[in-house]
């Protein structure tokens, strides 16, 4: 994996969450304030900001760069909560593996590390927890199985979906929604659909090519 | 819908306001970093400093109670929304006095976060710091030990009482030992008639038919524990008292400090009539007003409706209430 | 059409919002009679008294200025309308200390008229008074020497000239002649955003669409000079400003005390970036701002709106502004 | 005139004037604030309330009782001018004279010149004067003529009627109207409309008997 090639990926994922705002901020208003697709706009322009900076970076720095842009614009729940995952994936890729799919798991394995640690949220609260949960078990099985990257992109996109729709039965026991659980009831959880929506975005771009 | 504002570009609003904010009080403010306040004498070498943050679009939270005998910094966020780790760091070091610092702010997820990871930072840098968070919302969650409540304007109340003991000299620890015996002594609850508009959404927060109230409405216009037809000012105070007595639960013979805050639209006038009836509320459970303050403590832009705080009392919390203040937007002599 | 407030009986809204104040400041106020409110230590022996009065719904209009180096007692009339000469010969009786009172209020004719019946009456049993009138809304007439401007906000600065000279031991004759100055270099203006409801009607006071805006309308919903769409925070005071220093005329080199004023509904946040804007339009002009106030001076129930005043600074008139005042809802240290 | 012939025509033209609320508040409405109706509803409830406890009182003494009564509960511009008319006129009538034209005569004179004392506002400027002068200038003319009781109202009805009407095409120069001169073009002035109604109703009740 490139950092520039890494680039296009995030490049494509800010612009698919940018563009569902209005459907983000809908899904948090049902228990929570209904700002998440504010704040994920701020997170994505702060991103594309980094990106149009980042000739000669690596794709440890890159991902860093991207997670204190993010900490410093987005600084919401979701906003510090991605803005750690990325943190952690930098330091993660510091030294970068060459396989791309092998690149991916440890990725998402120290994202969702870091945002368990941060937002002592657990599987099951009903938060992005659970889709990254989802999409790291993904690629783990993706890893081991030896599929290509646009396969294991595919895959962890269709995790992001169904670990998204899961939520829409679950109770809230973290965050804003965790307030008022009822209302809750039937919708997914936004965070998670968020992180599906990026997910579609990059094995998309994956597929074109 | 245009937005009935008065405001300039919707994403200048936060920026606009602070440069507005300073150019009116150069004497009691100044900002040592983009969207960090402090006071204008800050540190103070010696005294405990205490910082604060949160979301914009509360006045006079969070910023209005940077003054004498109250907080000496805050990290100012984007309307509703959290402040980053990096302003609070940088608030903390302006006003680090050499004996700590006290984190004083409401529970929400991203404002925990940021705080906390301010809090690692600046431990690294040698600054001490200890947290309390406002969690009085007694609508938010039910009552527990690890508390899921959110803070709402009962929070003035809990910078009252730690600016005050601050000032007198007192140590980290000490300061820390009044506010959580304070925060852990005080409920609050509300009630909406109207929502809000954030200027950079530019629609309301919620809907709300005319002839509607949502009782126990967080700040930000969160749900809260039900909605029904609006009720008289007595009925209102009755509902809201009567939760956060039973929650405490506060006992026959309780002294209490009382605040009714305006959430933004509703009148003064009628947050007096409010007043009267959850005066006449608590009498009948017994509990006696000892201090209060009526007015916009914590706001929600323009939202209409009110907020009752009520905080148990001992000698050294009253004392602390007594002392004198002095921010830009409170005062107490 | 229910109205969205926290209120009991519309008719019992007077009364029981003075009952929540002297139940909430019985340190500060006493009540000497019905709908007459009066510092608690009046009169003061030796001490010009100020009585003021208007209509409620205007909070801390007028009520709010009964305090130390304010006004020494009120007559308080129902929501918009003028209290009765019965009221204000009580608060005079109450606040004379033998060295005669100055009646301080907005120009409305039905004030004057109680106003003037209550001098006459008071002068029957040997109590000296003097009127000075609130004229400063430049909006509401063409200025001439008898003035038929109404009063507006502007009014909060004529209490603190007036009281803190009060304060200082002056007589009648002195403090008249600075509050006269005073007034006569005072204008304001303002714009609202929205109607309010006047309990005991029911209804909006007027209309407005959304994305309209009325520059120059009254306190109590009176037509202003124009109605237009909502312009950007800069336009309006812009335009604000432009009318008032081209009025008096203020000239380059001039210093002022600037009050931006919320009508009730809107935010702290929104007067700020007015502040800044208006700042910026008095400089252009070459005005230099030397006194602050930003704030709920003078509130129109929930109405949405502010106004701008600005007053001509002299050495002993800023000397007065920066007196110490203290009321249970104004306090400058 | 009787006191309590007297207390009979009051108490029509208060319902009169209490039923007529809304329609005042909105002509009120176009250049002042839209409260006439209001003020002139407590006025007409503190009159009754008088009468009610008006026994034993002679003409002047019911008609001062009034003016004080209105005093104090509708302290507004028009409740105080109203006042201050009633107060003038049991002042001017405490030596009551037989007939009851003369005693309308007298009343209306007194009440006309202690509002006008009081207003500072002259025939002219659009306000309650103009009708006031109006009744006064017909009430003299049927004196001088010796018309009964009943056509001297009837006569008196019409010019407060005709009065009101005259004002829509005048410029207001005193009150709150005077702020807003413009808007009050084509509007006749609230307060001549509520002496007309007032009239009326007087006018009415003395034709039924
Ligand atoms: N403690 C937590 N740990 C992990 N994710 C969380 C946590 N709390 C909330 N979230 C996620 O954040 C989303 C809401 O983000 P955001 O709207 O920025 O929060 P807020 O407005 O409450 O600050 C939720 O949908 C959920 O997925
Ligand atoms: N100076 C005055 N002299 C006589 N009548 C006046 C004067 N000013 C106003 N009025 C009358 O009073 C009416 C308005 O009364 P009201 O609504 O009580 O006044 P406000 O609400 O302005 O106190 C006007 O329609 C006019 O007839
Ligand atoms: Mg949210
Ligand atoms: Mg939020
Ligand atoms: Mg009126
Ligand atoms: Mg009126």
């Amino acid at each position: 994996m490139t950092a520039s090639g890494l680039a296009g990926y995030l490049s494509v994922a800010a612009d698919a969450v940018e563009g569902s705002a209005a459907e983000l901020n809908r899904l948090d208003g049902y228990a929570g304030d209904g700002d998440l697709g504010i704040t994920m706009s701020q997170a994505a322009e702060a991103l594309k900001d980094v990106l149009a900076g980042s000739e000669g970076l690596s794709v440890g720095q890159l991902l860093s760069s991207c997670g204190a842009a993010i900490a410093r614009s987005a600084p919401s729940t979701s906003g510090t909560l991605v803005a750690t995952g990325f943190l952690r994936a930098g330091k993660a890729l510091a030294d970068p593996p060459v396989d791309t799919v092998e690149a991916l798991v440890r990725a998402f394995e120290a994202a969702l590390k870091g945002i368990e640690a941060r937002g002592k949220a657990a599987v099951g609260d009903r938060t992005l927890v659970d889709g990254l949960d989802a999409v790291t078990d993904s690629l783990q099985l993706s890893l081991s199985s030896d599929l290509g990257t646009a396969e294991t992109l595919e895959l962890a996109a269709r995790s992001a979906k169904a670990a998204a729709e899961a939520t829409a039965e679950m109770e809230p026991k973290a965050g804003r929604a965790s307030w008022a659980p009822e209302r809750a009831k039937g919708h997914p959880d936004a965070g998670c659909v968020m992180l599906a929506i990026a997910m579609e975005a990059v094995a998309a771009h994956a597929r074109s090519g | 819908m245009p937005m009935q504002k008065i405001i300039n570009e919707p994403k200048a609003f936060v920026d606009e306001m602070l440069e507005g904010i300073l150019l009116a009080h150069p004497e009691s403010l100044r900002s040592p970093a983009r969207r960090v306040l402090v006071r204008a004498g800050a540190p103070s070498e010696g005294k405990v400093g205490i910082v604060t943050g949160g979301g914009s679009g509360h006045l006079p939270l969070f910023l209005g109670y940077v003054g004498y005998g109250l907080a000496d910094g805050v990290a100012v966020g984007d309307v509703f929304a959290s402040p980053s780790s990096e302003q609070i760091l940088e608030a903390t070091r302006a006003v680090d006095g050499g004996t700590g610092v006290l984190y004083l702010y409401g529970n929400y997820g991203g404002d925990v976060m940021n705080f906390d990871l301010a809090a690692e930072l600046a431990s690294e840098e040698g600054i001490e710091t200890s947290t309390v968070l406002g969690t009085d919302d007694v609508a938010s969650a039910p009552a527990g030990p690890e508390s899921r409540r959110r803070g709402v304007a009962g929070i003035a109340l809990l910078y009252k009482v730690a600016g005050a003991r601050a000032e007198e000299g007192a140590s980290l620890e000490d300061v820390v030992a009044v506010v959580e015996r304070a925060a852990s002594g005080l409920r609050s609850m509300g009630v909406a008639l109207s929502p809000c508009v954030v200027p950079a959404a530019g629609e309301p927060t919620f809907s709300l038919a005319a002839g509607e109230m949502e009782i126990g409405m967080g700040i930000h216009g969160e749900p809260g524990v039900g909605r029904g037809s609006l009720e008289p000012a007595s009925e209102i105070a009755g509902q809201l008292v009567g939760r956060i007595v039973a929650d405490l639960p506060f006992r026959s013979g309780d002294e209490a400090a009382v605040l009714v805050n305006g959430l933004g639209a509703t009148p003064r006038e009628e947050l007096y009539v409010l007043f009267r009836s959850v005066h006449a509320a608590l009498a009948s459970s017994g509990v006696t007003v000892r201090w209060t303050w009526v007015g916009e403590y914590a706001t929600s832009l323009e939202m209409a409706g009110a907020s009752v705080s009520v905080l148990r009392l001992d000698d050294e919390i009253l004392r602390l209430l007594d002392a004198p203040c002095e921010s830009p937007f409170v005062v107490r002599r």
